[in-house]
This record gives C-alpha cells, structure tokens and sequence, in this order.
C-alpha cells in the first residue's frame, strides 16, 4: 500500500513530531482529541503578534486597519472554505462547545418551548447533547436520541420514526469522533428540513477530514473548532443561515456587538456577524485558523482523506487478527478513526502501555458516554490519523498494543 | 464609460500628482472638506447618515429636471467631509445608470484604496455604496 | 523626570516596537485596547504549540500530560497573581467579555428576579452594561447607573443613594478606560457587601497596572482580559468567590464540565473549576497569559504603575497647554489613561493625522457611549500607556497633536 | 514516624530498584495487581468509589480491634489496581494518626512522582488523599 501523500515532506513541517516521549520517538495518534500543527499555523500566530497585534475594528490608526483586515480576510478564507454563501454567515467562536451552546442558548430560548422535542442522536459527543438537556431542562421540552445500529451507523428507520414527532431542532455530527461514523449529513438534513426541522451538524471531525460544503448540505447550522483542524486552540466557527442569523437575538452582550447603548434609551445591536461577536474576538486565533484552512487546501483534504482511509484500513486489518479485540464502530463509510476494546483488559491499561511505548492514544469514553453505555463497555482506546501520519506508524501501533496485552494477560 | 466621469477622474489625479508626502494630500482633503457647502440643520438627520463611519456622514440624493442624481453630503469630521466632497465631485450630475456602474478607479490612482476597507473607521466604502445605490435606485424609477 | 524602569531593554522585548507605520518610527499609545506582547510571551505560545501541545485532562499519553501541567500551572499563576484563595476559583474564559456575560447568564438567570435592580456606574464599558440590561430586560429587573462628576470620578453619594434601593448585583470597573478614573474598588465592594448586593469588579484596566488582590477587595466576582495584560488574544479569566461558584448552575453544557452524561438519566456536572469550562480550552492562551503575569511580575507591577504615572502626568502637563483642549477625565487618582477633545476638532481628524504621523492612538467612544452621552461629545482622543512608552513618545504625541491642529484649523 | 511504616517503604524501594527499565516496573505493578484479591460485589459501591480515575478504584477502611486501620481495595483496570495495591500494602494496618501524617517518599523514589499530579488519569494523587482522609477521620472518632 503506498500513500497519496508525500508525508515525509508534511512531517517536516510538524516540529512536534521530532520529540521523543519516554525514550521513545513520539508516534502522535491522538488527532481526533487535538490536532498538532504544521509551522505556517505556528508563525502566523507568532508573526501576527510579533508584528501587527492590535485590537480590530473601530481603530483609526493602521495596526488595527492590519490587524483587522487580517481578522477579516481569515473569515472570508472560511467562507470559501465551507462554501457559505455570505461572508456575514461566517461567526468566530471559541470552539465547537461555545458555537452550539451559542445556538441552543440565543435559538433555542427563542425557539423551544415547553413540550417541543429536540432531536440528537445516541452516538453525539457531549458537546451536542448538554447545551440541549440544559435547554430543554429550562423549557420543559424533550431531548430524544436517534439510536444507533450494532455496527455503528445512524438507524436511519428510528431517525425516520422519530422526525414523525416534528422535533424543532435535529442536531447531530457529521462525523463520529469515537465510532468513525460519516454520517450522510446532506441526507439526513434533507430529511430533517422536510419535516420541518432547524438543523444543526457538528463539523468537529469532518471539517479536518473532508471537504465541506454548507450549501450543499444545506443544514441550518455548522461548527467546529479550529484545534482539530490544524489551527490554534480557543477559536471555532459558527456558521449559520442569514436569514436565521439575523432573527436571531445575540447571546454574549458587549463591546463590538451594539449599535448604539444607552443607560436611558436601550441598547440596540450591531449587524451580523458582530451582533454575535461581543469582546475583543481572539484575533491571533483567527488568522493563524485561516492559514490552517489554507494549509490543508495546499495538501488537499481529498488526498489527506484518503491517507487516512489507507492508515485505519490497515490499523483495522492488522489489529483485527489480535485475539479478543473487537472494534467499537464498523461502519462502511468511516473516517480515520479506530476504537477498540480487548476482552478482560481494561483501555487504561493498553493505553498507560502504549505511552510507555511512545505511542499516544486516547483511552476513556472520548467525552461520548452515550455510545458506552450503548455498547456497556468503560471506554474504549481510540487511535486516529492525520495528514502527518504513517503506515510505519501503523505498525508501532499494532506492535504497542501487542506487546502491551502479552504483559496484561 | 460617462466621458464626464473620466474627465472628472483625470483632474483629480492630475491635481494629487502635484503632493508628494501625506501632509499635502491630507491638507487637500481638508480644504475640499471645508469648501463643501454644510447641510443645513433640519437635513443632518439620522435616516440620511451612512453606517461604518466613526465620524457622522449625512447623504442626500435627489434627481434634478435633466434626470440627472444631484448629491448633498456632510460630516462633522473634516477629512471625512472631504472625502465625501471629493465623491461628490466626482459623481454629482451624472446620470443614474452611470453612477450605479462607475469604475472609480481614480481612488486607487491616488493613494486612497487603502482607506476603501470596508473596515476602515472613514466609511469610504459606504460612502461608494450608498452613492451608487442612489443610481440603482433612481433608475428604477 | 527619569523614569523607574529600563525601558530600553523592556522595549527590546517586543519585537513589534520596531516596526515603522507610514514610514514613521511606531509610537503605540492605545495600550488601554490591547497591550502589546513580549518575546516570552509569544515565545510560550510558539513554544506550546511547537513541542507540547495536545488537549488536556483525562489524556493517558504523556503529552497530554504535559499539556494539562502546564495549563493547570497557568491557573496557578494566576491564583497566586491576584491572590484567590483557591486554586477552582480561577476560571479560563474568552475574556473580560465572556466572563461578565457567564455571571449575568450563570448567577444572574438564578439570582435576578422582576423587580430586582442591579446597579452599575456611568463609566463602565459596555461589557459591563449590555450584559446587564440583556438579563433586565428578560427579567423584568431594572438597571440603574451611579452617576460620575464632572473630572470623571465616580459620585460616591449617588452611590450610596442608589445602594439603599437594595441592588442584587453591584457591577463596576476598577479603572476606567476611558477617563483614567481609578475607583476605590475595595472601599466601594465594602458599601455594596453591607447593603448586602453581590459584587463583580471589572478589573480590564487595573489588572495590567496595578496590584490586585480579591482577598482584600472582597469582591464575589472579579474578571479582566490577557490581551490587555500583556498576554495572547481569546483568553481572560473569571475569578469567583468558592462558596457562590459552587451553588451555581453552569453556563455553557459540553465536553469537561460533565461528570456523567446519561440519555436516560440525565447529566451530572464536574466539581469547580472544569464545571464552567466546557470544552477545549483555550490551552496555548492559558499558558501564555501565565507567562505574561509572571513577566509583569519580574518587570514589577508597581513600578510599571509609577512609569505610566509619570507618562500621562507629563502628558497631561504637556498637552494641557493647547490652546482649546480639554481632559475629559481628570480624577484626583487616575491610570496612563489620557482621554481629551479639541474645541471645534473632531477627534477622528486628529487621529487621523497621528496616525499618519505613526502614532496610535485611538478615538471614538471607547465601547462607553454613556460617557459620551455624559459629557456629550462625539468621541474623544486617547492615548493610553504601558511599561514600554517613554517620555520620547509623549513628546512625539504632543508635537503630533500640535502639528494635526495646524493642519485642521 | 511510624517505623513499621519506615521500613515498608525501604522494602519497597529495595524492590524497585531491580528494575530498570519501565516496562519491568509496569511488570511488577501488574503482578502486585494481579495478587491483590478483588473484591467481593457487594462492596463495589459506587460510594467507595475515587474520584478522578479513568478507570474505577474502589477504597474501603475499617478499625481493627488494635484500632488499626484496614484498607480494602480493587480496580477494574489491572495497572491501577496495582497502584492501589501498592499504596495499601504501605499503609494498611497502621494507626490512624500515621497514616494521617504519613510522608509517602518512596513514590518519588521508584519513580512514581510524575503520577501523582492532580490531572493524572489514574488517580494516584486521589488514592492517597482519601487513605489520609480515612486516617483523620478514624482518629477523630
Ligand atoms: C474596562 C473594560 N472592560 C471590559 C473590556 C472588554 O474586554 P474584552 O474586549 O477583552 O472582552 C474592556 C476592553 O475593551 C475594558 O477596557
Ligand atoms: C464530534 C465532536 N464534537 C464536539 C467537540 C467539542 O469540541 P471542542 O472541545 O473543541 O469545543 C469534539 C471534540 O472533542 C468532537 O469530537
């Protein structure tokens, strides 16, 4: 098997993956939880703050003219990048969590009432399941979870079933950070839409893996957060419809966000996409995610989708043979994730052994309990792929985990 | 293109070509500013400022007896009425359409593109804008 | 007038402070808006990202282990910095923003009943005005302001007055701004904690210049930004008192803050601090900002209050001179802060010509229109400083004044 | 202090220092766990339960007649378990009062210390914290 990418040259430009971790070189699997970032991502934050820091708009003088064509000039980099239609689509966040919490708060005390349903799905990271239990709890309405089949896929049938009940709000992930699972966001959110639903996907782990096209998809709502996608941590992107954007009331009061304030007339608010950016936004964070964005568009998410399909294919295919591991999450269409459980071993254990190895890996419930509960299991080990990832890396993989079970049972 | 709008155009830069550094430029612009006739009170209403300047901007649009889009404009900040002044130089009198498809390309040529950001605190931009929306709008009438 | 500090070699440490705007030397005053950056700040951040970085808590991989010490190590340093008494008081948010809009929504939704007043000043940003109104107006609460005198101080009798109308919440900033005005925060938290009002201080502008200590405030809530303390964009924090953060519900639902999330049974939440941290957090920013405090610490709080005492007294001195000038803000004790208005002279023209002059500085309303309201005015200059300004700047900045009047009257 | 408690930790550093690499460390924390009898289903009570262990960590207390304090412990994760029988073969049958004030160097000595952080997923640093926590409280009553 050889691969589409020249990951020789993408490793290059990860410093992270020079160290070594306990002796060992570092063999970095843990991309679903935090992706590591190339230089470019590296030195445009270091260059922005090294050089043309500044608050953004408003500013009269021409740092903060720089630094907020910058900021801007990175929103319209995710614009194209998603294929949102207006640039005032495009809302900066700090990450997945804040965006959904910012629709299920500032949409959804609008929008939900007592009785109303809102639609998830069992396998959703908890990001896209507690804004929506608090909202509901506030409101008197319901959260109900479409299941899932034993292999890992959506039911679709019981999503069917369960859109009969005319939920106000469908909101799942594009892409299951604990299964592998790619959903088909474009159907379900023909679906959704056709019962009348608003529609929010969670991008988390799709964004950095595939292209995304909001217009084709066609969904209400999209976010995800930048540290998964190469970029810096403390920045994320909501998209949302302009038409639903712009009826919608802001959620964070502030500077950036108003028009006009007034102790004894009120206050009104700014246009989109500042009514939803209250506060000095994370300028560095912005910029340098907008180079992340231009930096996988330079390698090519297609070809970095395909690597990674090439690595879990092969992770599967060499760890399936080991007696007693049982993949948590089969799915035929998958991304480059693979988590595992191995009969009477607990993952804590192979994972503290893959440490020790070099090798790093998640182990626990990834922040989805539902899908443990689901599969009655603690957690799992989770191994997952990126750009900078490689076969021989597939290999450590496999020999950690072996060498990790010879010394548990 | 409107051959009045060229000609317009080419004065101007002819007329900035003569400034070498800012100081000049700027000295220009406020005096452009402090030649354009202000508004009367009761037309400095909030419904005809333009959004996105620090300073206010008012604009009046109305169409005179040969079709043509007279301009009106103020600011309480100098630089600002002068550039303001200085679009209006450039578009006052023109007919609609040609205001609503004007290649303003004499901005660039002396040195103000940088201040056409739209988030540049002097609002040029929305100044273009809403010029240009006024010929849209008075030839659809 | 020799200062206290060795500004030539603060200044060699930001890279930023050798660039040339318009062909002019930088003279950056607009400190108040955001401070610059330090090599060893952006040093931290280049540094975490390049050789540590991964997401935190729960990781079993040493990365991740890594990551989470030095991110817990940051909480640290900011305990100690204003000296919490706990360590799970110190919560990350986005900024000074995102922390007094989780106490209007967190405390605020439970606390703030129809009827209930919450009483802040005439002076504050609108940070810390449109959250407030934004949680009156979904109440029914009223919002009240205290006024200010005529040289910017706060009407401590107006104060009082209102106090006895009982308000639940006392929000009010610890320096100003816009008007350099520094309140008596600890003598003030007093006043309101014997009317019995919970307290939240604004510190975004002492934080950076002054000692703070929330023992001796006694204040319930004390948040600032790290980009105006020398620190990265996208983080601040939110210091709350133990005994009030525990008895609160959270604010944003998601990933970290959970204990156990259940579709059936519903979801528990984590123990402070994680219980207000959904999410990734902003780890580069974190770490970061700690070096920051840590740099201002070495560099010395206090005598960087007395450096920028001599530059705005020098300013004030210089500028007074102007024929048609006026401070607006002149209080008895007052920050690096120097707001003032030309007769006749709109401050963006003068602003304008600064800037072409290489000189930051900032107009406008300064996110605090009800100042402007107040002294009704239009917007007004500021130049504001910090350890590395010199008496070399101010002069430029009075020179540059002098010659953009020149040109506009 | 506690002699008894001198000399268990000495044992154990003894022990250790056989092994060289991490892999035979993590071989004898394995076995420790291994040997460590699990606990009875009845007592696998949540409210035994340690808080901040990835894997679950049972810890159980009780005075013997010579009002010495007896710790039961199990994990589901064999490495943890290990940990926790480490620590119990440390303090178990102890007074309250030694365990209460006990100084735990032979972590840092085997090369344990970097599990004690807070933020470690296997709980060491709660472990050791509810054994003292059961020390104070015994000798309060
Ligand atoms: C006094 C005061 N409060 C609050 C803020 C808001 O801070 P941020 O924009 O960083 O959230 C600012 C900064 O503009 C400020 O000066
Ligand atoms: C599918 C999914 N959704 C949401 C999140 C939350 O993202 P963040 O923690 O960056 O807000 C994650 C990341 O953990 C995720 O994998």
């Amino acid at each position: 098997m050889s691969s589409v990418l020249d990951t020789a040259s993408i490793r290059g430009q990860f410093p992270i993956l020079n160290r070594e971790v306990h002796g060992q070189p570092l063999v970095y699997l843990d991309h679903a939880a935090s992706s590591q970032k190339p230089i470019a991502v590296i030195e445009a934050q270091r260059e922005y703050l090294s050089h043309y820091h500044s608050n953004v708009h408003r500013g009269v003088h021409a740092l903060s003219q720089q630094a907020t064509d910058a900021f801007e000039r990175a929103r319209s980099t995710v614009q194209y990048h998603i294929g949102a239609a207006h640039l005032e689509e495009i809302i900066w966040v700090a990450g997945a969590t804040d965006g959904i919490n910012l629709v299920s708060q500032a949409w959804g005390r609008e929008h939900i009432e007592a009785g109303d349903l809102i639609l998830i799905t069992r396998m959703e990271h908890h990001a896209n399941i507690v804004p929506w239990q608090m909202l509901a709890k506030e409101k008197g309405a319901k959260v109900e979870a479409v299941n899932i089949l034993a292999d890992g896929t959506l039911d679709e049938k019981d999503f069917q079933k369960k859109l009969k009940l005319n939920p106000k709000m469908v909101a799942f992930m594009h892409v299951s950070n604990t299964l592998g699972t790619i959903n088909d966001a474009q159907r379900l959110t023909k679906m959704a839409k056709a019962a009348r639903a608003t529609v929010l996907i969670d991008g988390s782990q799709a964004l950095p893996h595939m292209m995304v096209d909001v217009a084709e998809l066609d969904c209400d709502f999209y976010v995800f957060s930048g540290h998964k996608a190469y970029g810096p941590t403390g920045i994320g992107v909501l998209y949302g419809r302009k038409s639903i954007l712009e009826a919608m009331n802001p959620w964070r009061g502030g500077g950036e966000m108003i028009d006009v304030v007034s102790l004894e007339h009120g206050t009104t608010y700014a246009e989109l996409p500042h009514k939803f950016e209250a506060g000095t936004p994370h300028i560095s964070g912005a910029v340098a995610l907008g180079v992340a964005l231009q930096w996988l568009t330079g390698v090519g998410v297609k070809s970095v989708m395909e690597h990674e399909t090439v690595l879990s294919a092969q992770a599967r295919h060499q760890l399936g043979k080991i007696d007693g591991l049982r993949f948590i999450g089969e799915a035929p269409s998958i991304s480059g994730v693979v988590s595992f459980v191995v009969e009477g071993v607990h993952p804590y254990d192979i994972g503290t052994l893959l440490d020790q190895q070099g090798i790093a890996v998640r182990t626990g419930h990834h922040c989805t309990q539902p899908i443990m509960d689901h599969y009655e299991i603690p957690g799992t080990v989770r191994a997952s792929f990126g750009a900078y990832n490689t076969l021989q890396e597939v290999d450590a993989l496999v020999q950690g985990v072996e060498r990790a079970l010879k010394m548990l049972r | 293109m409107n051959a009045e709008l060229q000609t317009r155009q080419e004065e101007i830069v002819e007329e900035f070509s003569f400034y070498e550094d800012w100081m000049e430029k700027y000295e220009q612009l406020i005096e452009m500013g402090k030649e354009l006739d202000a508004l009367p009170e009761q037309s400095r209403l909030d419904e005809h400022l333009i959004r996105g300047c620090q300073s206010r901007v008012w604009l009046l649009a109305s169409k005179d007896e040969n079709e043509s889009v007279r301009f009106q404009a103020d600011s309480d900040a100098i630089i600002t009425k002068g550039l303001v002044a200085l679009m209006v130089r450039v578009l006052d009198g023109l007919p609609p359409k040609d205001i609503a498809e004007s290649d303003l390309w004499f901005i660039e040529k002396i040195g103000l593109d940088k201040h056409l950001s739209p988030t540049r605190a002097n609002g040029l931009n929305s100044m273009v804008l809403q010029m240009k929306r006024y010929g849209v709008a008075f030839q659809a009438r």
